[in-house]
């Protein structure tokens, strides 16, 4: 199943590299974004960026904590979902001034491939401390997608009288 | 029978054994009777507990001298009774003060202590007090007539008044009895003994139905504790003299015991089952009934 | 053999009147109370008595000691809040006044009842009966000395209680007949429990007979005493077993009946001698009768079925202005409700017509002069007069 | 029952009849026919049960009402005679001569009510209550909650609290 | 429920008046002694009644105790609905007789006055008269709820509330009314009491008599009535 | 007299002495019946602390004491009972709203402190909590009615091709029956946004005082003739006769007030503002519930109102947003006619942004008040959502409520679940009806059934009108022509299953059921699936001044925005809700009013 042709061993280290990068590229992207936004809807890019912030903190946490240091050298399967992942940090159109629905589109869609990323690195990480960090990151990832799914049914769906 | 000083003690002894004896079967009697009714009844020894309580009663309320004097004056009557009847034919412990003409002296304080009682109810100056007394003088005086009566044709048979000699003319034989050998006599005498138990059917003056237990409804606490003791008593007493006079009296406290509770029982078969007359009904069933028996009782011997 | 003065004395002087002439300053004459603590007074109640000797020359008797102005309590209660105080006019028969405030409020709000809470509100009526006539003759018995009767019918009562409680969830005041219907129907299994407390009450019955009925003492403290004379009756009020007692047949259930009285098959007893023999043995023959009506009833009850109509919201009930009156038989006799709306959500007015009312009062205030201190007791008890009802 | 009442409406002036249920009439009456009424009902029309006596206080209308019920068993009919009197000063005519057992419907309502009936036995002694000074208790203008709370100690410490209100303090207090 | 009438006022200013045979009066005796009488002195009983301290053995009193809570005389005083529950319990189904508990018809004879139920204020008086008659030490066991708040009539014009105002009471017993069941289990806890020695109502109600005579008054207006009545 | 039998015959008795008595071992605590009426037992979290128990006690042994803070549908009080009152009549267990009350078999209680008798049950802790026998009512409650009676209607055949109104309304038996069902416990006035008195207009209609119950309704809601119709009712989610039976339609009452009063009496009852005019001037933007409440009551306290509105006709949506089958326009107008009495100055057709700017409004007045609604339809924004035919519900209903032209395909496909869906499909199907005399709506909600957000009466009366409703369906595309003369146009509506449409967590998550595919044929699709404002009029300078809050003009809590001239209120604020916003109007007023007279004081 898996594209065996583009594996190849890596490390966790540089794993946790790529991810980091992502998630700083994502910050940087809605931060960027927070004054193209009409004003009344610059909470919820406020919120996606600050939302990435955390995420950056927590993973500077886990990498310097040292439970985590020895096993920072483990040799992996690369995932396949990675070059989805790389390909992600690149921004996408999101127009000029995009509406609320928009931004959350973008964003869900970027949620998406986080979590298939994480989920897929749990599932090629042995038994260990690593596999737990992988899938508390694809958890992580997919309770920041539900909020939004949340926010977006809010917003847009929100019935009518 | 001379005097000494240790038959008082004897006397006293007597007396201890009857005022327990009668604790405990009075609370054995209530006990069968609320077997009648389908209870279990009181506890065998609640007379004791009845009895401690109402001495332990803090609050004593006299209404005079006679009020006092009243309880004092039935007790009275009571251990005159049982002193002055040999308790135990035989025993000279048990033979107590009695004489030669004992058997007038024990009608006298049968008598007795319903005359002190009536005195010292009526001074409580309540009218069911009042009321109850003239009901049960009225009551008792005819009760006692068929009594009177057959005691004077006992003496007649048996030629004396003494019952130590009347119980030893009895001795030797069940059919030496008064029961088998004056049977009218007997059936006057108990025509008395069941009006003056005060149970049904004659006990209408103590009834609580009608006036609440009559003489002695001002009576509480020590009074009450006194006249409690007499309760027991007194009817074991004039049990005693039944037994004596019909029943071949008693040899040994175990004959006693088992005579006085059968005598005992008499009243109590025909008081459980049958509701009261009312006073008049009482004299009239006495007249009617006991004195002709009396009369013939005399007639016949 | 004996001929004793027939009449007792005649102390008393007669007056123009009939009456005997009293002055308390004489001296001849006591003022005796009887109650209201007194174990021989049906309750809390008390007779005034003026007694020559112990023959009684005048009663009055004095009530109110249980009033707690029910008519006026009812007066700012809502229909349905009038509904759990009504049970308490009457303590030992309650349910009387239970079926007759619903069936009046019933009748003015135009509900109907189901015809299942039909039957089982007669169950629990003849259960009522069948509770105060075993207190009745009970009572008979207590007040002329013979407490054993009084003790076995209490046990069978307290067995009757239990089966009440079985079925209404209560001891004493049931309040299962709501103005719609009864609270719920019958429990699993209870016919056949009842069942054997109807035959524990014949057996206690049967004793009862021997030990009350044919005992020598008993009529002769009972018959010829205490007797009305049925030209009275219709003056005085006397209705139930009291006039029963005297030749008259009068039983509202027969007369006039209600619920489903008309579907049960049982005779009326009736005695002639009208004194206290004859209200007693009337009782006790009226007792055997409930005692098939509760047999009857439970046989012919319909087994299924509604027992409570839906009752509009009872917290603003209203009813429409009008009055009724509705009578029951009850143990003493005709029990009645009459209710008087006004549109408002409150009674206007609701009087009780307790059968002890003429009972106890008129009536025996005139049976009492002439008779024995002893008597009166038995003379109110064999009236089987309840104080709460009087008074309310 | 119909017939009776158009037989004895003229006689007796009575008012229109309410025919409740079959068996329970209402009518009412005029107070110096009642006598002649109540006796003639009684000895000729087999209406001999006086089944109760009572009076409703009809505040607002200035009045009393006296209600007879009278009950001919024969028949199974029942007649309720509704009688007004005037409340500043209620009178009543006795009846105890008719049905003795009368009087004491009039001695309750002569004090729970305070209707005078003249010449009835013990009418004027104290019957249920004992010692009352106040009005009448059964009068409508006798509030019996607040003569209580006037007259009884009740056991203190109890508060309760209204939901709308108490939802309104928590919930919305300025709104 | 009706509002309460808010302008409803009692009428505090009528005396109720005093019948001719109740006044205070001068009486000349048939010896020509002239005395003063005042007849409702005595129904008021405004003489206190005696505080009786404990026995000084703690022996002697806890023995005392004993009997008193196994030798329990209930004044037979039905004064309210309660008193048909008080039956079953003379009767074969609950024979409250094997715990020592009897039945009195007077008052000087009993040890309990047993309250069943709600007073009206007529019976009040009659039960504060029996109280007053009964010897120390006496219990006071209030039956039912209308004991306790007025319960079903608390809204009544005759009946008293809060029994502990007039009498002393030594326990309450929850129940509207009561089954016998109830009623013996606390009878059972009184004699638990009284074996501890705190049921001591009778001193209570002679230490706070004037409290206990302001209240009664404050209810009961005409305190004529026969000394006798039971 | 008397035989020897009658001697003898007592003896007979005595053989009971051998039998064993009948007494009870041990009687105290013997276990009393199943049914038995002992304490009392409550089911805290099942009790609402409505006080009907309270009420109906004839005893006044209950009191409501508070154990909890109140919520919406809770009192947060709960009964204690006072047994010195009690007398176990066990009727506040039978007229118990949600059947918490009940009562053990448990009988025993002893005490020697008079004061003790007293408990919260299910509160505090009594050794009878566990018992599960004891009284508890047979099934449902009797004491109050359980249903409502049926509303008249007209029947699907006779209404689907017209707009006229559907429902009749109570008559006055109908009224008194429903009315006489609510037992006045008020835990509907909390959740009112309003506030309104309802247990007291309730009574009113119970006592026939209908003039009393409009006096009632105005003094917190001028809108009550609409509201009496249209409202949500949140009232009626918390009704305390919910729990056994239908809750009581106070919606439907409100309307029978209104409905029994004529425009006449009803202007005379509400009269007009008894106070000097203050010569404060303010300006209300958008005439609907928000706009006319604030100006209503703005008026009534002598301001000078001035309310401009962009449409033709004040009422904003409950006019334009609302068909008329459901509200009429008559009815709107009577409700509007009372507030222009008040004084109040309604320009229509005045479109702030583009006619008049905000800034002159600031200028002019003392106040601007904001009540400009939601008047933009939210896209789904599949794919194809931008295609002819692809129309806004919002903007449908109102060009039809403006009597414009609007295309009416015969097959009609509805993206939804709410009332504006039902409102669009049922709109639909009316014209549908009367152009091709059939209907042809399918309704394609996300929502299954069971959490639907449509009223119900709403989607019963739309499948009687022949509009299909499917729900859990997932939209994912809208399908166009591909070639053709219609290339591009749309023509059908491509959904997916929902099998699940929230988590665990109850947060919106749908999880699609790919192979359950429906293309579902229509020529218009109407996205119903959520409005927004067009706050566009605020222009940029101010949309950058201004906080903001969610997407929403950020306001205090009385509606002031962070600008000091500048009140916002009504559905842009919080949301659609005709209710809600009377409730902003009333708090929006009440803040302006505040601040002027502070400014009078100031100027004094």
């Amino acid at each position: 199943m898996k594209a065996e042709a583009l594996s190849k061993m890596t490390n966790v280290e540089e794993v946790l590299e790529t991810v980091a990068e992502f998630d700083r590229e994502a910050h940087s992207f809605y931060t960027d974004l927070i004054p193209k936004v009409s004003k009344d809807i610059r909470y919820i890019v406020e919120e996606l960026a600050r939302a990435e912030l955390e995420h950056i903190i927590k993973l500077r946490g886990l990498l310097a904590s040292p439970n985590m240091r020895a096993h920072l050298k483990d040799a992996i399967l690369r995932p396949v979902a990675d070059r989805r992942f790389s390909d992600a940090i690149q921004a996408p159109e999101l127009g000029d001034a995009p509406d609320d629905q928009e931004v959350l589109q973008y964003a869900l869609a970027r949620e998406q491939t986080a979590i298939e990323q994480y989920s897929e690195l749990a599932a090629n990480t042995p038994p260990g401390p690593m596999h737990e960090v992988f899938s508390y990151l694809a958890n992580e990832e997919s309770k920041h997608k539900s909020d939004l799914e949340a926010l977006y049914y809010q917003i847009v769906h929100s019935g009518g009288v | 029978m001379s005097f000494e000083w240790i038959h008082v003690a004897y006397a006293a002894l007597t007396l201890f054994i009857v005022i327990n004896y009668g604790m405990i079967m009075t609370a054995l009697v209530r006990k069968i009777g609320a077997r009648v009714s389908g209870r279990y009844g009181i506890p065998i020894w609640q007379n004791y507990i009845d009895l401690a309580k109402n001495i332990a009663l803090r609050s004593k309320v006299t209404h005079g001298a006679m009020f006092y004097l009243g309880p004092v004056f039935r007790l009275t009557g009571g251990v005159g009774l049982l002193l002055f009847v040999p308790t135990i034919y035989g025993s000279v412990m048990h033979q107590n003060f009695s004489y030669a003409g004992d058997l007038i002296l024990a009608l006298y304080f049968v008598f007795f202590g319903t005359l002190g009682m009536a005195l010292g109810a009526g001074e409580s100056g309540h009218p069911h007090a009042a009321i109850g007394v003239s009901r049960g003088l009225a009551q008792v005086t005819t009760a006692e007539l068929p009594l009177a009566l057959a005691v004077y044709a006992l003496s007649l048979q048996y030629q004396t008044i003494d019952i130590t000699e009347i119980v030893a003319a009895q001795q030797g034989s069940l059919f030496n009895w008064t029961l088998f050998t004056n049977p009218l006599a007997t059936v006057a005498a108990l025509f008395g003994l069941v009006g003056t138990m005060m149970r049904s059917p004659f006990d209408v003056v103590m009834a609580p139905q009608e006036i609440p237990i009559g003489p002695p409804t001002e009576y509480h606490s020590s009074y009450l504790a006194l006249m409690q003791t007499n309760r027991v008593l007194f009817p074991v007493a004039k049990v005693v003299i039944f037994m004596n006079l019909f029943f071949g009296g008693a040899t040994n406290w175990a004959e006693f015991a088992v005579k006085a509770f059968a005598i005992y029982m008499i009243p109590v078969l025909i008081g459980v089952v049958n509701p009261r007359f009312r006073v008049e009904q009482s004299i009239r069933f006495f007249l009617k009934w006991g004195l002709p028996v009396g009369i013939l009782a005399i007639v016949t011997v | 053999m004996f001929s004793f003065q027939p009449d007792r004395s005649q102390y008393p002087d007669i007056g123009p009147d009939g009456k005997f002439e009293i002055d308390l300053e004489t001296g001849k004459f006591l003022k005796l109370w009887q109650g209201p603590n007194h174990p021989g007074i049906t309750g809390n109640m008390s007779v005034e008595l003026t007694v020559n000797g112990d023959e009684v020359v005048e009663g009055k008797t004095h009530v109110g000691y249980l009033h707690r102005g029910f008519e006026k309590l009812m007066e700012r209660r809502t229909f349905i809040q009038v509904f759990p105080i009504v049970c308490r006019v009457c303590v030992p028969e309650p349910d009387f006044n239970e079926y007759c405030y619903a069936a009046a409020v019933e009748e003015l709000a135009g509900i109907e009842t189901p015809e299942k809470a039909k039957w089982i509100r007669a169950l629990i009526l003849e259960m009522g009966r069948f509770n105060s006539y075993m207190m009745s003759i009970g009572g008979i018995g207590g007040a002329l000395g013979n407490g054993i009767v009084g003790q076995w019918l209490t046990y069978v009562r307290d067995l009757m209680l239990d089966r009440f409680e079985e079925l209404t969830g209560a001891r004493i005041y049931h309040m299962f007949i709501l103005p719609g219907g009864v609270r719920a129907g019958l429990p699993e299994g209870f016919e056949g429990r009842m069942e054997e407390v109807l035959a524990t009450a014949e057996r206690y019955l049967d004793d009862t007979e021997k030990l009350l009925f044919t005992n020598a003492v008993f009529k002769k403290r009972t018959k010829g005493v205490g007797y009305i004379d049925p030209a009275l009756f219709e003056s005085y009020g006397v209705t139930g077993p009291n006039a029963r007692a005297g030749g008259v047949a009068k039983d509202v259930r027969k007369d006039s009946p209600y619920l489903v009285y008309d579907q049960l098959d049982f005779d009326v007893p009736v005695e002639h001698d009208s004194d206290i023999w004859a209200r007693a043995t009337v009782r006790y023959r009226d007792l055997r009768v409930t005692i098939d009506l509760l047999r009857q009833i439970l046989a012919k009850m319909p087994k299924t079925g509604e027992v409570m109509t839906s009752l509009p919201n009872v917290l603003h009930w209203k009813i429409p202005r009008g009055e009724t009156y509705i009578k029951g038989e009850s143990s003493r006799g005709e029990y009645g409700y009459y209710l008087v709306t006004d549109g408002s959500g409150y009674p206007r007015r609701v009087n009780v017509r307790g059968p002890s009312y003429t009972h106890a009062m008129a009536l025996l205030e005139h049976l009492i002069p002439g008779t024995n201190i002893a008597d009166v007791a038995a003379l109110m008890v064999s009236l089987h007069t309840y104080p709460p009802e009087i008074e309310r | 029952m119909r017939e009776l009442i158009e037989h004895l409406t003229p006689r007796y002036s009575l008012g229109a009849p309410v025919f409740q249920r079959p068996g329970l009439t209402f009518v009412d009456v005029k107070r110096d026919k009642l006598r002649a009424l109540l006796l003639d009902l009684r000895d000729k029309h087999g209406f001999t049960h006086l089944v109760l006596l009572t009076a409703v206080d009809w505040l607002e209308e200035g009045r009393f009402q006296l209600t007879y019920l009278l009950n001919n068993r024969a028949a199974d009919q029942t007649l309720g005679l509704r009688l007004y009197l005037d409340r500043a000063n209620p009178m009543g005519d006795t009846i105890h001569d008719i049905w003795p057992t009368a009087a004491t419907y009039q001695r309750e309502l002569r004090e729970m009510f305070g209707i005078a009936f003249p010449g009835s036995p013990r009418v004027d002694e104290e019957f249920i209550l004992e010692g009352w000074t106040d009005m009448p208790p059964y009068r409508r203008d006798f509030d019996t909650l607040a003569y209580s709370q006037q007259t009884f100690v009740e056991r203190g410490g109890r508060e309760t609290h209204e939901p709308r209100a108490t939802m309104k303090h928590k919930l919305y207090p300025e709104g | 429920m009706k509002d309460i009438d808010k302008s409803f006022k009692k009428d505090t200013e009528t005396d109720f008046p005093l019948r001719e045979e109740m006044r205070p009066r001068k009486v000349t005796t048939p010896d020509g002694q002239v005395i003063d009488i005042d007849p409702l002195q005595d129904y008021f009983c405004q003489e206190p009644p005696k505080v009786h301290r404990k026995s000084y053995s703690a022996i002697v009193e806890g023995f005392y105790n004993w009997a008193r809570a196994n030798s329990l005389w209930i004044l037979g005083f039905g004064t309210g609905c309660g008193a048909i529950e008080m039956r079953p319990l003379m009767t074969p189904r609950f024979d409250a007789y094997r715990y020592g508990i009897q039945w009195r018809p007077t008052p000087r004879q009993s040890n309990l006055l047993v309250i069943s139920g709600y007073l009206s204020v007529k019976t009040l008086k009659r039960a504060i008269r029996a109280y007053e008659q009964m010897p120390q030490p006496k219990y006071v066991v209030g039956l039912g709820s209308c004991t306790i708040n007025g319960g079903m009539y608390w809204d009544s014009y005759n009946t008293i509330k809060k029994l502990d105002e007039y009498l002393p009471v030594d326990l309450y017993i929850a129940g509207c009314m009561p089954r016998p069941e109830a009623l013996l289990a606390g009878l059972m806890d009184l004699k638990k009491l009284i074996r501890k020695g705190e049921a001591e109502g009778a001193n209570r109600y002679a230490e706070n008599f004037d409290w206990y005579k302001a209240n009664q008054k404050s209810v009961i207006k005409d305190w004529d009535m026969p000394d006798y009545s039971w | 007299m008397g035989s020897l039998r009658d001697v003898l015959s007592p003896f007979t008795a005595w053989k009971h002495v051998i039998e064993t008595p009948v007494t009870l071992k041990n009687p105290i605590g013997r276990e009393a019946a199943d049914r038995y009426r002992g304490f009392h037992q409550n089911d805290t979290e099942k009790c609402i602390g409505c006080g009907s128990c309270e009420t109906i006690c004839q005893n006044a042994a209950i009191d409501m004491v508070p154990v909890d803070d109140p919520k919406e549908g809770d009192s947060g009080l709960r009964p204690q009972i006072d047994y010195g009152r009690c007398c176990w009549c066990a009727l506040c267990v039978d007229v118990c709203m949600t059947g918490s009350l009940t009562m053990s078999n448990e009988y025993t209680w002893v005490d020697t402190d008079p004061d003790a008798f007293r408990f919260i049950p299910g509160v505090d802790e009594k050794p009878w909590d566990a018992i599960a026998k004891g009284y508890q009512r047979p099934g449902e409650r009797m004491l109050s009615g359980l249903t409502r009676p049926e509303m008249m209607e007209m029947e699907p055949e006779a209404r689907i091709d017209n707009f006229d109104e559907i429902v009749a309304g109570y008559s006055r038996e109908q009224a008194v029956l429903e009315a006489d069902r609510c037992v006045e416990c008020g835990l509907c006035v909390a959740t009112c946004p309003v506030h309104m008195d309802i247990p007291d207009y309730i009574a009113a209609i119970r006592e026939g005082d209908y003039d009393l119950g409009t006096q009632i309704l105005y003094e917190t809601n001028p809108f009550s003739e609409v509201c009496g119709r249209v409202c949500t009712h949140k009232c009626e989610t918390v009704c305390a006769a919910q729990y056994e039976g239908e809750p009581i339609a106070i919606r439907w009452l409100k309307r029978h007030i209104i409905d029994n009063v004529s425009e006449e009496r009803r202007l005379e009852i509400v009269g007009t503002p008894q106070v000097l005019p203050t010569g404060r001037k303010v300006a209300i933007v958008g005439a609907g519930p928000a706009g006319l409440t604030t100006a209503y009551d703005l008026a009534r306290q002598g301001h000078a109102v001035t309310v401009y509105e962009a449409q033709d006709h004040a009422g904003g949506m409950m006019r334009y947003g609302i068909p008329e089958y459901r509200l009429p326009y008559d009815a709107l107008d009577r409700d509007i006619a009372v507030i222009r009495a008040q004084g109040v100055e309604i320009k229509t057709g005045v479109r702030i942004g583009s006619d008049i700017t905000l800034a002159q409004l600031k200028a002019d007045n003392d106040a601007v008040v904001l009540g400009i609604g939601l008047h933009m339809g939210r896209s789904t924004r599949v794919p194809g959502s931008d295609a002819p035919g692809v129309e806004a519900a919002i903007d449908l209903l109102r060009r039809i409520t403006a009597g414009e032209e609007v295309p009416v395909p015969k097959k009609v496909a509805v993206i939804g679940g709410g009332n504006v869906a039902m409102d669009i499909a049922r709109s639909m199907a009316r014209l549908q009806k009367q152009k091709y005399g059939a209907v042809g709506v399918t309704v394609t909600a996300l929502e299954d059934f069971a959490h639907f957000l449509a009223d119900k009466e709403e989607v019963t009366e739309s499948i009687e009108e022949g509009i299909e409703i499917l729900d859990a369906r997932g939209p994912q595309e809208m399908v166009t022509f591909k070639s053709g003369k219609r290339k591009g146009e749309v023509k059908g509506l491509r959904t997916w299953k929902v099998i699940s449409i929230f988590d665990d967590q109850g947060r919106f998550a749908p999880q699609y059921d790919e192979a359950d595919e429906i293309v579902h044929e229509a020529e218009m699709v109407v996205e119903a699936i959520g409005q927004m404002a067009d706050v566009s009029l605020l222009g940029d300078e101010l949309t950058e001044a201004l906080q903001w809050n969610r997407g929403r003009i950020a306001v205090d809590a009385d509606g002031h925005t962070s600008e000091p001239w500048l009140w916002a209120g009504g559905d842009s604020v919080h949301g659609p809700d005709v209710i809600h916003a009377v409730a902003d109007g009333h708090k929006l007023a009440a803040s302006v009013s505040a601040m002027l007279a502070a400014k009078a004081e100031v100027a004094k």
